[in-house]
């Protein structure tokens, strides 16, 4: 298998589904000519022509809009978010429009649209573009909500979301553009909805998904000197979560410890931990830990911004709390 | 056009105007619940510009869409059901009278979001371009809506990429309470076209006939060069903002709506088919008598169908 | 003491502050001339003019941006959402600016303003205008979130919201308008992040905001026939959340319920069960309950909107459970 | 306008040259992190506009933020600290480049999400007008931003409710790597203020004193009758969007840019005051010392600076 990025694998998705489905276009700031902000549609302008692969003025409100319309009406759009931030802007169109219509109609409709782009923290970039969002998300039902955390994941997942006939919103972390890792390169896809265990374990279960589940097999790694042997599991979609692979690893191991880059008030953590609570009550040997952000807008500053993300200390220090160590 | 069409457009319009009557008391009833805005004293407008179009063009709206609906030819008896939140309602009585949606007919929906509905139009618009069509896609929305951002983002992407939108402000002059004077910077909403290039232009939404030669303009311009137009239809609601809402006394004057009513768009394609020698009274009585039989069919329909089965609840979320 | 509705006793509060400093104003669609669309604003035009009781066009992204503006510079607006459901339109304002600008610009500014207007389902209104939102600002660092149940304590926490330097999201359930309670005419004020037990028990906590804190204390009533003597607990204040008060009370009961009208994937309810376990684990005879609307849309009918929100049942049932009845 | 003022804005604008030219080279090292988004080539226009307000004036930009706060006399030893993360930036390290927030000098920040910051100088318009007060806002954006919803809210209240704020658009011609072309469906964006009959005119932004008149003028006209003005204002980058952007060769040529450095705003002032005879080579040498002198003690200060404590990343949540 090719060993490529994440910025390749989302690539060849995108690429594959478009010459597989003439109905499957790309819109968004800057994806066409400038190649994409975080260059992921590098190339696809060439290709497809600016029929297919079209920039937009700044408007996100209005350009998710578009997907949503030309969805109702038939085709596939792969919208760009130049980063999850700005989808702030078009929630109302999200959560009012797209998650809704096809209930609304009683079920006439249907809107088969990818929302796609990064998310999370990136080096110094400050309060307004530093936000893991995704719960904002994945508290709608009408939605689904993929957040892979590798390449192989990525364009499995990705190209399930561009088939899947239903709303997805699928985020990359921004940092990790970068990360190789082994993609086959012909079609294959990923169910959606379905968890990994990335790692096998006995004491405890590592819950983390996107950036924060290298952190949790770093830590894995470091917990082996503590003679911890801690089962790492990626949910990759949280809308539908995937409850029985998260609770029989929590059963298995009887402890748990969520990982998660975002706040931590009401983040995806909170329900993942009321999920094992309200299927693994009785396995379990000491409460759920939680490793998030701190409750702070992001600040800009290098160290500060270090001391406000999840680092391996804490999460070390979650799993000692959990192990009663 | 010829005669027996005009006569069914006038029937379309007198459909609306006893279908809305007909829901106010049903609402007043309690056969109908929520958010209910009517459509009376604006039928000239949905009519006329559906007029305008084919069958096989689009149209999407907000949630004064009762109009719309049995104007692009939904069963009255569908849409009653609906508005009683019956299963055999359009939407299956999920929708209600905010969001009415007829795929068979390209209804593409009643929306409550002010606004919110437009840049969706936009992307109606892309998709036609897309496929090379050459359908259009009618988009109606209230003169309060186009100060929201949605609209300037939705117009700007239309002209700039060149789709065959048509974008409908029926301006009734008010947005609940709010006359246009207080809520928009001109007075001439149909201005708003020159910031984006977009061909633009106000006309009398009292006069069935305007409506119906100035859309279809604006359709043609779209089928045939695949350019957007906004236009402005000058027009008055006779009822409240919606039945929560008193039709006078608040915000505007008893001698207001009097005046306002002297235009009734009904009376006006009424007169005017009578003076042309297409109606008499005959007819009128007989047109009359037919639409309140419809429109009663419609109401005993919706009173007979059943709620919808409690599980129905969960259906219709994801494909 | 004088008993008023929710709707007159919001209106008090707003004009007792508006006498007592000239900076605060009144912002939003329909609340001068028309009264406010549920009448929340009566009279106030008439006793303050247009300057300060001001109609906006149907821009909710843009007037909410203007009182943080005018907040920065001095002013101490109150914005009336005509409901929550159309401030996710605003809610990149809210997001990014109010709740960060005082971080960002390392205290320099601050920005004492009020959001406020109707939240979660009325009757029949359809699934674009029956959300109840609240977890999208409870999860916000530097935000604070209320939500009253009773006329008396909306009045006492609007004055204390408005008197606050901090912007404060102010949600007001729309069905409870007409609810009326004792309320004292002159001026006091509840203080913001104190929770407040509206009923003792011992067998079981039920904690429940806004509308739900009825449906709470209605089932409490009914409890008594069952036996089971619940303790009624009102957070009244979701951010920041009155732990040690929900924490004792459930140390003290050994069960909890949470009664949530709002989504249950990831609502506030997820993160009030996690603060319990994280607080209260070994004190817990059953897993945390939380009864919460079906997660859809809401659908229009009737029968079937009945079928989605919490009823006496569903609490019933659920204390039964915490209860092993 | 007296000769020692103009040679303190020609010192102005060199400031903000010099200043750029050394945070890219601070950004190269390390020293600065982040979104890194210069104004080099555009000095002319923060440093005219702001010689037309007075210190009781407000202003509030966007992201491209550097040139505004060095204009309105916020120490750039505070700025490069800001940008360098220490806990003596203006911000305390918590703003970084794009978030600059000067509360002495009545900047209001640097936002970073496009149009997002347009509604709140409507606010600070609001308040001045609210306490009869005789200030006015200038509020800087690019052209990429007049397509956003944010805009058009922003300037429709702003004309419907009579605010003094200058609405001032730098169009530089791209946003990010998109021409004006590809983004507005119009490429005159000032026309846009007809949309709300706001006062609206285009000018050219290399000429200092071009754009001093003309916005002293729209400030006038706010001052004194509270009226809003849009101005457009034609400029360029010299440099790539951000530091991670090159500054030619992806969606525009090595040509264009050429081109357009022919009339670069430091020299066109810098001719301008020397044929005037209030500048000579000397002078200009003298200056040039003396900035750069000032720019290499904002970097001394920067780099010498502490990081915040780490604690300190609890503080300015709430009051
Ligand atoms: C974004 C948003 N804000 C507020 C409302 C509440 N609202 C419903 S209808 C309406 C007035 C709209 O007026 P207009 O666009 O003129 O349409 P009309 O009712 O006159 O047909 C308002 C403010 C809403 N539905 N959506
Ligand atoms: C809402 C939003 N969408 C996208 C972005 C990403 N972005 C940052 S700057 C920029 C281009 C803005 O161009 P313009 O307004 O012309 O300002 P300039 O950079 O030329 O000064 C974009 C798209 C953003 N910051 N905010
Ligand atoms: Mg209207
Ligand atoms: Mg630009």
């Amino acid at each position: 298998m090719a060993i490529i990025n994440l910025r390749e694998a989302l690539n060849q998705a995108m690429r594959e589904e478009m010459r597989r489905d003439e109905r499957v276009f790309l819109i968004g700031e800057e994806v066409g000519f400038y190649q994409g902000a975080y260059k992921v549609s590098r190339n696809l302008l060439e290709e497809f022509g600016t029929t297919r692969v079209v920039d937009t003025p700044i408007t996100e409100l209005g350009f998710v809009g578009v997907g949503i319309g030309a969805a109702m009406v038939g085709l596939r759009p792969i919208i760009e978010v130049m980063t999850f931030n700005f989808s702030i802007l078009a929630l109302d169109q999200i959560l009012n429009n797209a998650a809704k219509i096809r209930y609304m109609s009683g079920g006439q409709f249907k809107i088969p649209m990818v929302i796609r782009g990064p998310g999370g923290a990136a080096h110094m970039l400050g309060a307004q573009h530093s936000q893991s969002l995704e719960i904002y998300f994945a508290h709608i039902p009408g939605l689904k909500v993929i957040i892979p955390s590798t390449p192989y994941d990525a364009k499995g997942l990705l190209k399930s979301a561009i088939r899947d006939d239903n709303p997805v919103i699928f985020i990359e972390a921004e940092l990790m553009y970068g990360l190789k890792g082994e993609v086959p390169e012909g079609d294959y896809t990923i169910p959606i909805g379905v968890a990994d265990i990335k790692r096998e374990g006995k004491d405890v279960t590592l819950i983390a998904y996107s950036k924060m589940l290298h952190l949790a097999l770093d830590t894995a790694k470091e917990l082996e000197t503590l003679g911890v042997d801690a089962e790492v599991v990626d949910p990759r979609t949280i809308r539908p979560l995937d409850v029985k692979t998260i609770v029989d690893s929590v059963k298995k191991t009887g402890r748990a410890v969520i990982v998660e880059e975002g706040w931590r008030f009401g983040g995806v953590g909170a329900e993942i931990a009321n999920i094992i609570y309200d299927n693994a009550f009785s396995d379990l040997d000491a409460p759920v830990e939680r490793v998030t952000n701190l409750d702070l807008p992001m600040p800009y500053s290098r160290n500060l911004e270090q001391a406000i993300l999840p680092n391996k200390e804490r999460v070390i220090e979650a799993v000692k709390k959990v192990c009663y160590l | 056009m010829d005669n027996d069409t005009l006569i069914k457009y006038y029937k379309d319009m007198l459909l609306i105007r006893r279908f809305e009557e007909k829901a106010a008391e049903m609402y007043t009833l309690g056969k109908i619940g929520g958010f209910c805005h009517l459509y009376i004293g604006q039928e000239a407008v949905a009519v006329g510009a559906l007029a305008a179009i084919r069958k096989d063009d689009y149209v999407i709206t907000a949630y004064r869409d009762h109009g719309h609906a049995l104007a692009i030819g939904t069963d009255p008896k569908l849409v009653m059901a609906e508005l009683f939140g019956k299963a055999t309602g359009i939407c299956k009585g999920k929708g209600g009278s905010m969001h009415l949606f007829d795929k068979e007919k390209n209804l593409l929906g009643g929306f409550a979001i002010v606004g919110g509905h437009i840049p969706l139009a936009t992307g109606v618009g892309f998709a036609i371009k897309y496929r090379k069509e050459d359908k259009v896609c009618l988009c109606f929305f209230g003169e309060g809506a186009v100060n929201a951002g949605a609209f300037h983002e939705s117009l700007n992407m239309a002209a700039l990429w060149k789709l065959p939108v048509i974008f409908i402000c029926e301006n009734n002059r008010y947005g609940m309470g709010t006359p246009i004077e207080r809520a928009s910077a001109i007075y001439d909403i149909s201005q708003r076209g020159s910031a984006y290039d977009m061909e633009h232009e106000h006309i009398d939404g009292a006069d069935f006939n305007e409506v119906r030669e100035h859309v279809k303009k604006a359709v043609d311009r779209a089928r045939e060069k695949s350019l957007p137009t906004f236009i402005e239809i000058r027009t008055y609601r006779f009822m409240g903002h919606s039945m929560a809402d008193p039709a006078h006394g608040h915000y505007r004057t008893r001698e207001e709506l009097t005046e306002q009513k002297r235009s009734d768009p009904i009376n006006f394609i009424q007169e005017r088919l009578t003076s042309e020698g297409l109606l008499d009274d005959n007819m009128v009585k007989a047109i009359g008598v037919e639409i309140e039989k419809n429109v009663a069919e419609a109401v005993a329909f919706a009173d007979a169908s059943p709620f919808p089965p409690i599980e129905s609840v969960y259906d219709d979320l994801y494909v």
